[in-house]
């Protein structure tokens, strides 16, 4: 990460509503996080950024909704399966639920939840190949 | 032949594999840890996969992950390169049982040659000569008395499942013996999960010169020459290489080939290996061990031979008989590799990591660089420290060196420490030069004048 | 041997002359325009002397600032490199006037070979085939419908001090003749300064297929095989060569040898040269002219046997005998080179300028590069457009052209357009592939197939 | 010349009390002037900068003193010369007065001055070698 990346990004989180941008590459982390007012917050509209890649690192924001976020990622390589009954948008999951398996190697590695909420979003389908890391669902892990 | 490859390392010797599969027209996908994502090879390829997290064992070790993504991508062969997963036996196994074509030898012949002491046994069978040693594992302080009456001292007590100089004692007398076998015990069932040990002569000054082979599934193995790799740092990994040896008669040289090819049969070897040697002052050679993969300093005989040896592999491993048969192997002229790694020969050689700011590679007739670095590359710093490796050719050994030193001047890496002028400190070397190289050259002749500069 | 080297170049070349000199342990002095001030020979060399402003005509072609240099440098020789001053008899002669040894043949050999109509005579009279033509220079319309008459049209007038595919009429019948010769004499005097034109059969689709040579100050003198140039653009500048020519057999591939041997001996050649022949369908060849020089495409026979052509051509010069028999020259595989030129293929190959922002070159076995550029290198305007020189060889001609597509596949440069994918594109072509290219290649086989695109 | 050099350039403009600063490379030249009141150049102190290499480009100062000066650069290669008398320092001279040689492949090509003016500097010593482009003397056209 040069410089003129760390430009950019500043560019990026100033220019947007966004109060928190968090870079990941391999284990190091990198977090910005945007001065805001009391006022600011409240004339926004609360707003939801998916994670996306700039200059190959990948990049979440968080702002005051996406804080009580959290990502279910994959943690095996393999395809992708629903279990059943399918966790669909909307469901309520526990700590430690089963939400999915990675079908690797013939072996069905099950995905647990990280933390109890709401399936807000569902990355991907049934029977897609998945690599390690690969982004599977959101979950709200707070009520609003 | 097969559709498409993947490729189960990273680095250099990842571009080196794509690069093959390119001219064979086979597609290829590369696997990565997280810390490789921008990778050369990962740029380079049809197709990439993460497989994990940075550590080794989560990624690069990572066999259902690494299978996994073979299947999902449709890949009918897996190519392990050099280190990681490429000489372990359960390794090829899982691949052949998931109808992943393994490319290297089967998985039987690895367990051969794993047990050390076994493998001895083999290749005296085969009359291929062997460092004088005991029978197979000590079961005895007794048996290891009485082996060393006969041999003299110093000896050497080797872990038989150790590897790559480690697991290792020399002992120079009875007293000495006893003590350390037990010690040597502990150790070795600790590092290696077996207490085997075994005795064996310590050839004094010897010289590491392997022999490449190359087998197909239909019994035909050829030699490729052989290579001398003594230059070694104090780990006992191999910095310059050459090819051919130094120092050896035409009589030696095709003693050795016969020597290595007997050996490749006598265990059924099939793909690519290399049979290294102990070589003493009077040109006498005796078996180490089998390196049961494709080496880093394979172009150093791919520049003398004009064979391809990654493509050799991969033909061999879709079931295409060897077209070459040993009359038509041909050596031209000579061939040096120097190692260029991120390291601090300063500090001991340790591994640097960090940001390469500016890379300007050699280049010209009778220069070949392989590498994955390129400007602003991150060193990650978690897997060996090679960056490039730069390989000369030329008419002769003299004319080689003078042209690895032009290379090497031109070589120009900012960011992070290297061994460049190390190299050149070697190439400089007046015994070097005269080809007076045992394994112990670098600490005899390069780093004790170090110690004297710096007293 | 020479202590120091001037070189009176610029670009891939002067990189290439560099590293011969310091291979040889010769001390280098780069001379350059100041648009050249930070280009990578000059940071490669020695020594480096700012010459002139940067049109070639203040700075590469001038004489007194470049013997000027030489001289407040201690040089002992020059070496001209391709292009600029390499074939000015004047300069050569200037030169040794100076006391400094010019890297290549004497003023007097130049002289003899520059103008074509008398070189012809030579030719003809030392027994190489020379396309049926004027004796000499034509003195009349009359003289020149004459020989019309016996020898049959198409005709060509050509300048007699033209060259490099200038100054040359084709003609259909024999209105056209008397027409075209008032033009062409005319056109000749204000472009090379000589009004003489002779006439020569025009060779219906033929392909330009050169020797290279090389002779000692002892009248030794050997052939080092062809080369196969006729993929050029429609400027008649080469954009692909290799070696060995393809589609002669091995009788006519030792005849073209021999004749080149014959050619360079009757005008008692010294150093390199190249001996360029057209050859018809037939495989019957015609000398066509000599370059006095290295050559661009040198690379391509230095891959094919083995022999550093400059480190040779420095050798010769500093007075020492040739070691080389014919008999030794060895000829082993398939060489291709690919000249990556800064210029736009969509607008009629204009030359491009600008700055290199990325540059990502091929590499790995069997992969040469030679090149000036890096990262951030500004191409100037003033120059050729060659940026650098993509060279593989492999065992057979289809093996090497895979492996050339792999390369072109893997380089990359950002900043300037460059004419890779049109190379890639005569890779591609199946009439280059079955070998089936004559001078016109480029125009009927990619040139045509682009117009047919777009109607 | 990229946009990092030019801020480098910028910088080092804003940071002096330099006014105007002239890059040349080949035949291209660049001009930046920096803005200044009346105000600002009452208060400075007359300062001369000699010319430096940036980056491989030839950069002259010029300030409201600079302005009023002439280069004289070697036009050949060869050996710098001093005629006589010699045109030494604080020498007044003519445009077009010959003001020394440089012997190139034995022959002495004179060099004139480009202006009239007092001679301020000599950058080079007597049987020098120069290559082209070499400062050789600098004029002061103007008089204090």
């Amino acid at each position: 990460m040069n410089l003129d990346e760390l430009e950019q990004l500043v560019a990026l989180l100033q220019n947007s509503n966004v109060r928190e941008l968090t870079l990941k590459q391999g284990d190091k982390r990198l977090t910005l996080r945007r001065e805001t007012s009391r006022n600011d917050l409240q004339t926004e509209e609360p707003e939801m950024l998916h994670p996306v890649e700039l200059n190959g690192f990948q990049v979440d924001f968080a702002d005051e909704q996406a804080e009580a976020q959290a990502v279910v990622s994959a943690p095996y390589v393999g395809v992708f399966h629903h279990i059943r009954p399918m966790t669909g948008m909307g469901a309520s999951v526990a700590a430690g639920q089963i939400m999915c398996a990675i079908q690797s190697m013939d072996i069905l590695n099950e995905v647990a939840a990280p933390a109890a909420g709401t399936v807000v979003d569902i990355h991907v389908q049934d029977n897609q190949p998945v690599e390690y890391g690969q982004l599977l669902y959101t979950i709200q892990t707070k009520e609003d | 032949m097969f559709d498409k490859i993947l490729i189960a390392n990273r680095g250099e010797i990842a571009v080196r594999i794509i690069r093959a599969c390119r001219e064979l027209k086979i597609k290829t996908v590369a696997v990565h840890s997280t810390a490789d994502t921008n990778s050369l090879p990962v740029r380079m390829a049809d197709e990439s996969i993460c497989i994990g997290p940075p550590p080794p064992k989560d990624s690069y070790l990572n066999m259902p992950n690494i299978i996994s993504a073979a299947r999902i991508t449709g890949a009918d062969a897996i190519h392990p390169g050099i280190g990681f997963l490429s000489e372990r036996a359960n390794f090829a196994e899982a691949c052949e049982m998931c109808g992943l074509k393994f490319i290297g030898p089967t998985a039987a012949v690895m367990e051969r040659m794993n047990n050390k002491a076994s493998a001895r046994e083999t290749m005296s069978k085969a009359g291929v000569p062997v460092v004088p040693g005991s029978d197979g594992a000590i079961a005895s302080d007794e048996e290891a008395l009485r082996f060393a009456r006969k041999t003299g001292y110093p000896l050497l007590i080797k872990a038989a499942h150790g590897g790559g100089g480690r697991g290792i004692r020399l002992v120079q007398n009875e007293e000495d013996l006893v003590r350390q076998l037990d010690m040597a015990r502990t150790e070795a069932a600790a590092a290696f999960g077996s207490a085997e040990v075994y005795l064996e002569k310590f050839v004094e000054e010897p010289r590491h010169v392997e022999v490449q082979v190359l087998g197909d599934e239909y019994g035909h193995i050829v030699h490729l020459g052989e290579r001398e790799c003594s230059v070694q740092n104090l780990r006992h990994q191999k910095l310059l290489e050459e090819s051919p040896a130094i120092q050896l008669t035409i009589q030696q040289r095709s003693r050795l080939g016969e020597a290595a090819v007997r050996a490749a049969k006598a265990i059924g070897y099939i793909n690519a290996g290399t049979i290294e040697f102990l070589v003493d002052a009077r040109g006498d050679f005796y078996f180490m061990e089998m390196n049961k993969r494709l080496q880093v300093e394979h172009c150093v005989t791919e520049q003398v031979t004009g064979i391809d040896l990654v493509k050799q592999q991969i033909r061999v491993a879709a079931g295409e008989k060897l077209s070459l048969s040993q009359k038509e192997i041909k050596f031209t002229g000579h061939a040096l590799e120097c190692r260029i790694n991120a390291e601090d020969p300063d500090r001991n050689f340790a591994p640097a990591a960090g940001c390469i700011t500016r890379v300007s590679l050699p280049g010209g007739y009778g220069v070949r660089v392989d590498t994955h670095i390129t400007n602003d590359y991150e060193v990650p710093p978690y897997y060996d420290s090679l960056l490039a490796k730069v390989i000369v050719w030329d008419k002769d050994r003299a004319a080689a060196i003078v042209r690895m030193q032009r290379c090497l001047q031109e070589m120009e890496i900012e960011g992070v420490k290297t061994n460049i002028q190390f190299q050149r400190r070697i190439l400089n070397n007046a015994f070097y030069r005269r080809g007076e190289i045992t394994t112990d050259f670098v600490q005899r002749r390069i780093l004790s004048e170090t110690r004297e500069e710096t007293l």
